[in-house]
């Protein structure tokens, strides 16, 4: 049966179905429940942002609060998971991986290979990413490009409660470590999903849109600027084909480039800042395999190289718009666009 | 010459698996420290000017010339010294009980008044061991405690000053003690060993040496104690509850326990704190009177020497083990006794005329 | 101001979850006369494009449906009506049409389009349309569901009280598979009957559908009134191994996507929506090990495993045999396995989906054939 | 023979010397080899701590974990890891513990209970926390050890994992190898806390502190500690204070040390030393019952060297292998 709910409540009930399928998932971070040890209610919090509220009744002590202490916690979900259990560790805001990105690369995502291909870390380390929540430079980063640098890791970031579901289940059955982002500012959005359990695979990118003029690559929160940009380019009588990455690690390169060959042209976007990231590396592997299919130069639509600013109004041109992406479409189509040129 | 009083804190006791078996106290090295500032305080106060002080790499020096350093730094003090000066013997530190044997040895060579010591049993009869004539003056940092009095360090700072200033006769300021002496002769190579005991001995048939702390009953067999006091927690609490001893009258008590430890017929079962928070039933064979001076030859023939609550030697048929108890063995500062004198005769209403130092 | 010789042409529902449809080109001019059964139109929807056939007669007097624009279900897109019929009254007509409240909304109060019912095979999802005369049973096959019947639930309801399930395994019924070969599936199917209350009934099968509508007609001969095989299985070993394979082992859109364009004689017809609702299906915990027990039980090495078509021939149950010329999961030619006992139609320029891509002869067929027999 | 007196039957006190000096000879003989020029890398010996792994090591399973240190070859022998592997490990072959791939600080063996060692210092403390986790969650009473050095113990992975251990109450030990030295850098310098039992006691557990080179004092400790976790009392921290006979890695020159220290330990303070001597005075175990054993360690050396050196490389396509489970 399927139904629209939210993807907060998506992946609330990925990790309720998970729990109930594998006694061996269990689900630990600061405040997943909430209030332990306090004289108020139980389950006072189920997350900071209630993502996690319910499990606790329906699951009890599989659901656990730890010490704000995330070198310790995340470090306790790996050792965990190279002992057999599944865990699904809550890193809040994945901007705190700074205080425990040891336990992540260069022990979760190193052990199967250090260690001779005979050891398995199937840990979860779900966590917000993204501005747009007035939460400033420490809480609004989106920092997927730091972990799609490290092999061993799997990183997904899902655009809409559908995939958030099948992902997170996928995440968790999957046998290697998994950073899963999650967009605060979609956690409210509703679309069709089933109550039934099911799996996306990884490494598929969705084609959200279909087009022949030109390719617009992105994920998480941008994919609906990417869609609203081409609604409007669409009025102008331009095709775009729109590509939800869905997993960043294992990405869906043969989607790119197979839509990149029909098209000619590509406009990667990218909500992580413009050095280093999905978009440079989807438009040099683009340029490395497809570049006689190119009829344009490749543009990129990114974060500006600054730290996420506070006051709303310099935040809200933080983030790419629709407007930019179908201004960098614009560009690949005209004739200037066929060459590089340094904006003016 | 000015009285110089010396100082052997210890930083390693109290840290023996009784913590895990037992709930025991573990009193930290930045307390020590404190402790010994609440005893510096007191002596200065008493007019003593210069301590001598084992050196260690536990932390405890490092935090207590921290103390000094602030207190002569704070308006606290208004610019007057309220701490002694603070001297270290000139050794190398091992971080074993050689340490301890070796400064003892050094401040009474310097010919310290008294020795402060900070620590448990173990500390204490290392301390006594070398201390000769020197008066102990003990605090209890230790686990299985039951020659250090317990009571507040200051109070054993205050009464040390005015004993060693001469402000309380001697006969009054100290109280002999006694000790069991215990000789090992191997049989096989001739070689003896003596070793020595403030509190208890006792006999355990497991022959080796582990982790020291003695915690379980099931080997014990004979137990022999300079006093038995039913206060005190340890071995000797089995003694205390049986027949109490005190430290002051000569002699003390030796008691046999029962082969397999449990209760049979015609035996008396006891219950006894045997460690802190540890309460043991053991099965009592006999008890009598060790009278000062006679030696006497266990019946256990092979097992291990357990001295003041640890594990120290082991030994085998072929050795040759007795245990003498000495009265009148050394000397410690009477507490309750120079703090009475104290209060009768008024001796803190003056200000207590300062002695220039010797060093 | 009704004038019962004005005959509306609206945008079709097709299906539950439609509420809008493209009109992407007309097939017949303004002024042409029509006959039932006639193309009229083109309309495309999210899940699929098909063609509007007239339901009536009479004259096509005006065409309102522009090409390239969306209109809502219902909304009027042409208008029929006889030649002597006023243009003013044409006019008229399209001046006060109303496009009614959308079913939806009634039927959020009504209850739900689909039902579940709880059976011995598990749970069973469900549609019921119309009210009165014969009970008519819908089984789609191997990978489909109820949807599979969106040209065809209605067009019956008319005239019947039609059933389309889920079978265990597919759509949204139960996905655990007791026993995966044709009996444990008629069994599933009876135990549904049974649970909704249906002595007897139509049955209408499609592929593995059609097969497992014969396996209970030879079984429970009683309660099969008759039979409709639209492009079965069971009438023959051959099957397209390839296309069972590649439905099986597919997991992303593009492997999918040529696996379904095999189902239709115009490859066109596979929309985006139909290949993201199958990818939703298959991703569902339980459907991988259920489609390929079925596969296993049913059609190991490219061959079907029960060929039922002499048994059937034996029987006296009436029975109708569909196909669609260009089929290239099951030959068209198995449909003369039946040739001497069955009413057989074998309709050109449709492929194994021939129920909708020639809905209104395909329907038309069955409409006749229920009828007959019952 | 004389009645044993001590807590371990004759067979376990040959295990624990054989484990011993199995771990003494394989570090003599990297040693040498090293400064041959044989192995690649570096690597960090335990020559002098054996006592310590092994006292530990006699009470657990392979359903117990433990996570090692940079200095972890001594771990792995007492957990009982391969020797041969570990060697073959060490010389960067396919046939190593970790396919060649992991080299001297990863050697693992998960079916053992190994969790690696580990090159990240304070690493394996919230990994070992983890472990415990899982061992409670199934309840099957396993426990984890976690091994840091003196150094090591400064780490906040370590301090943080203490305070976890202690609110979830994990069957975890901590077992700080104090050899009083990090890296160079005495212990008593970079230590702020002095005493490690005063850390266990600021997070709520206990602390014990024995001497590391006397294995019935680790073995004894240990057991109570380990015992009382298994049961659900919760974790412990261990202090073995020991010695290193060895400089910081291979070719450390240990100037930081005072003169005559190095000798001056190696007389007095070598476990293998104490621990024979202690048993055949007892008269458990006759000393050439203890040098049968070691020919027969020397012999296992020796060929694990031979069979390291003779095995084969990984082949290039090793080089891409196993970053995944599944791609």
């Amino acid at each position: 049966m399927s139904r629209k709910i939210s993807m907060k409540q998506a992946i609330n009930e990925a990790l309720d179905l998970e729990m109930r399928r594998d006694p061996t998932v269990i689900v630990m971070g600061e405040d997943i429940v909430g209030g332990t040890g306090a004289q108020g209610e139980d389950d006072a919090w189920g997350g900071v942002l209630g993502v996690t509220k319910g499990l606790y009744a329906k699951h009890g002590d599989r659901l656990m609060d730890t010490p704000l202490s995330e070198s310790a916690y995340i470090g306790a979900a790996v050792g965990a998971a190279a002992c057999g259990l599944r865990p699904v560790a809550e890193l809040m805001f994945l901007d705190f991986m700074g205080v425990c990105f040891d336990q992540i690369f260069n022990q979760a995502a190193k052990f199967r290979y250090m260690f001779g291909g005979k050891a398995e870390t199937p840990v979860v380390i779900r966590g917000m990413v993204g501005a747009g929540f007035r939460a400033a430079a420490q809480h609004s980063q989106m920092l997927t490009p730091l972990f799609t640098h490290i092999p061993g890791l799997k990183v997904v970031c899902p655009s809409n409660a559908y995939d958030a579901k099948g992902l997170l289940i996928q995440s968790i059955r999957d046998n290697d470590p998994v950073i899963f982002c999650e967009h605060k500012n979609l956690y409210g959005l509703e679309c069709e999903v089933p109550a039934e359990s099911y799996a996306i695979p990884f490494g598929e990118a969705n084609v959200l849109r279909d087009g022949d003029d030109v390719t617009i690559v992105s994920y998480g929160l941008t994919v609906h600027r990417a869609m609203e940009a081409a609604a409007a380019l669409a009025k102008d009588g331009t095709e775009a084909e729109v590509i939800d990455l869905r997993t960043l690690s294992p990405i869906d390169w043969d989607t790119i480039v197979e839509s990149v060959e029909r098209t000619g042209r590509l406009v990667v976007v990218d909500e992580a800042h413009p050095r280093c990231n999905l978009a440079t590396d989807i438009a040099a592997f683009v340029g490395q395999n497809a570049f006689g299919a190119l009829k344009a130069g490749i543009q990129m639509v990114t974060a500006p190289h600054t730290p996420v600013p506070f006051a709303p109004s310099l935040e809200d041109l933080y983030v790419p718009s629709a407007d930019s992406i179908a201004s960098a479409v614009k560009r690949t189509l005209s004739p200037k666009g066929a060459s590089p040129r340094i904006a003016a | 010459m000015a009285p110089v009083v010396g100082i052997v804190a210890n930083p390693v006791s109290a840290r023996d698996i009784r913590r895990v078996v037992a709930n025991a106290t573990s009193l930290q090295i930045a307390d020590r420290a404190n402790i010994l500032l609440r005893v510096l305080a007191a002596l200065h106060a008493c007019g003593v000017r210069d301590v001598l002080m084992m050196p260690e790499n536990g932390g405890i020096r490092a935090h207590v010339e921290r103390g000094l350093m602030r207190a002569r730094g704070s308006g606290a003090s208004r610019g007057e010294d309220i701490y002694p000066a603070l001297h270290t013997v000139s050794m190398p530190v091992t971080g074993t009980v050689a340490d301890t044997h070796r400064a003892t040895a050094e401040m009474r060579r310097a010919g310290v008044s008294a020795l402060v010591v900070l620590g448990g049993d173990g500390t204490h009869r290392a301390v006594a061991a070398e201390c000769g004539t020197v008066p102990i003056a003990g605090i209890s940092t230790g686990t299985n405690n039951a020659f250090p009095e317990h009571r507040e360090p200051t109070i054993t700072g205050l009464a040390t000053g005015l004993a060693v200033t001469g402000r309380v006769p001697p006969h009054i300021a100290f109280a002999a003690n006694k000790r069991i002496d215990v000789s090992l002769v191997s049989g096989a190579n001739g070689g003896a060993v003596t070793e020595m005991a403030l509190v208890d001995v006792a006999l355990v048939t497991e022959r080796y040496i582990g982790a020291r702390a003695l915690w379980r009953t099931e080997n014990f067999r004979e137990l022999y104690v300079t006093f038995a006091d039913p206060e005190v927690i340890g071995m000797s609490a089995i003694a205390g509850l049986l027949e109490p001893v005190d430290r002051d009258e000569s002699g003390g008590l030796m008691v046999r326990l029962s082969p397999d430890g449990t209760c049979r017929k015609g035996i008396t079962t006891l219950n006894a704190p045997i460690a802190p928070g540890m309460m043991a039933r053991v099965g009592v064979t006999d008890w009598r009177r060790m009278p000062a001076g006679v030696a006497f030859v266990p019946e256990v023939t092979a097992g291990s020497v357990a001295l003041d609550g640890e594990r120290e030697l082991s030994f085998t048929e072929r050795d040759r083990l007795s245990l003498t108890l000495r009265d009148d063995a050394f000397r410690t500062v009477n507490v309750a006794a120079v703090m009475r004198h104290a209060g009768q005769n008024r001796l803190l209403t003056g200000t207590p005329v300062p002695v220039t130092s010797a060093f | 101001m009704l004038n019962e010789r004005i005959k509306p042409i609206v945008m079709p529902k097709w299906g539950l979850s439609m509420s809008e449809g493209k009109v992407t080109g007309w097939l017949k001019r303004p002024g042409s006369t029509i006959s039932i059964g006639d193309e009229l139109l083109e309309v495309e929807t999210d899940k699929i494009t098909n063609v509007v056939e007239a339901g009536e007669t009479g004259v096509l007097r005006r065409v309102l449906g522009e090409p390239g624009t969306v209109y809502p279900v219902k909304a009027l897109i042409a208008v029929l009506a006889e030649p002597d019929v006023p243009d003013d009254d044409i006019d008229a007509f399209i001046n006060s049409y109303a496009v009614p409240a959308s079913e939806d909304d009634g039927e959020a109060e009504a209850g739900p389009q689909y039902h579940t019912a709880e059976t011995p095979a598990g749970t069973i999802r469900y549609a019921k349309r119309g009210e009165s005369g014969p009970t008519v049973l819908l089984v789609h096959g191997f990978g489909g569901d109820l949807d599979n019947w969106l040209f065809t639930i209605d067009a019956l309801a008319e005239k019947a009280t039609v059933y389309a399930l889920d079978l265990p395994g597919h759509g949204q019924s139960n996905k655990q598979i007791a026993d995966p070969s044709l009996s444990g599936l008629s069994k599933a199917v009876l135990g549904f009957l049974d649970t909704v209350g249906v002595e007897r009934a139509h049955f209408v099968g499609h592929s593995m559908g059609g097969a497992v509508s014969m396996r209970t007609a030879l079984d429970a001969p009683g309660r099969v009134a008759s039979l409709s095989l639209i492009a079965s299985a069971g009438l023959g070993e051959q099957i397209d191994h390839g296309y069972i394979q590649g439905f099986v082992g597919a997991t992303s859109r593009r492997d999918l996507k040529p696996v379904l364009e095999t189902l239709f004689a115009d490859r066109g017809l596979v929309s985006r929506q139909m290949i993201d609702d199958l990818l939703k299906y298959k991703r569902l915990d339980g459907v991988d090990e259920a489609l390929r027990a079925l596969s296993a039980s049913l059609f190991a090495e490219g061959r079907q495993a029960s060929v039922l078509a002499s048994g059937i021939a034996d029987a006296r149950t009436p029975t109708l045999v569909v196909w669609g010329e260009e089929d290239r999961v099951i030959p068209a030619d198995h449909a003369q396995a039946l040739a001497n006992t069955a009413q057989v139609a074998v309709i050109p320029g449709a492929g194994h989906m021939v129920q909708m891509e020639a809905a209104g002869k395909v329907n038309a067929l069955l409409k006749d054939h229920i009828a007959k027999a019952d | 023979m004389a009645q044993n007196p001590f807590p371990l039957g004759k067979d376990e006190l040959l295990k624990a010397y054989r484990t011993m000096r199995t771990i003494r000879e394989f570090e003599e003989r990297l040693h040498v080899d090293f400064a041959k020029g044989d192995i690649p890398g570096f690597v960090h010996l335990y020559a002098g701590e054996e006592a310590c792994a092994t006292g530990i090591m006699m009470h657990l399973n392979d359903n117990d974990r433990i996570a090692s240190t940079h200095r972890g070859h001594g771990h792995c022998i007492a957990k009982g890891v391969d020797v041969h592997a570990m060697m073959a490990e060490i010389y960067g072959r396919s046939t190593g513990a970790c396919r060649g791939k992991g080299g001297s600080m990863h050697i693992a063996d998960l079916s053992k209970g190994m969790m690696g060692a580990n090159g990240i210092l304070g690493a394996g403390a919230p990994l070992i926390c983890g472990a415990a986790l899982a061992a409670k969650v199934r309840g099957d009473r396993g426990v984890g050890i976690t091994f840091v050095g003196d150094g090591a113990s400064n780490q906040g992975t370590f301090l943080e994992s203490l305070n976890l251990a202690a609110v979830w109450n994990l069957p975890v030990v901590f077992v700080v190898e104090n050899n009083g030295y990090a890296e160079s850098t005495a212990m008593e310098w970079a230590v702020s806390c002095d005493s490690y039992v005063d850390r266990a006691t600021g997070f709520g557990m206990p602390g014990v502190t024995v001497d590391g080179t006397d294995f019935f004092a680790v073995y004894e400790a240990a057991g109570e500690i380990i015992r009382r976790a298994r049961d659900g009392g919760g974790p412990a921290l261990l202090e073995c204070n020991m010695v290193r006979f060895y400089g910081h890695f291979e070719g450390d020159a240990q100037t930081y040390r005072a003169k005559g220290e190095l000798e001056a330990i190696r007389a007095s303070r070598d476990c293998l030393t104490i621990l024979s001597e202690r048993v055949i005075e007892a008269g458990v175990i006759g000393r050439d019952e203890l040098q049968a054993i070691d020919r027969e360690v020397n012999a296992l050396i020796e060929d694990a060297t031979r069979a390291a050196k003779a095995a084969p490389l990984p082949t290039p396509d090793d080089l891409l292998r196993d970053v995944y489970v599944a791609y």
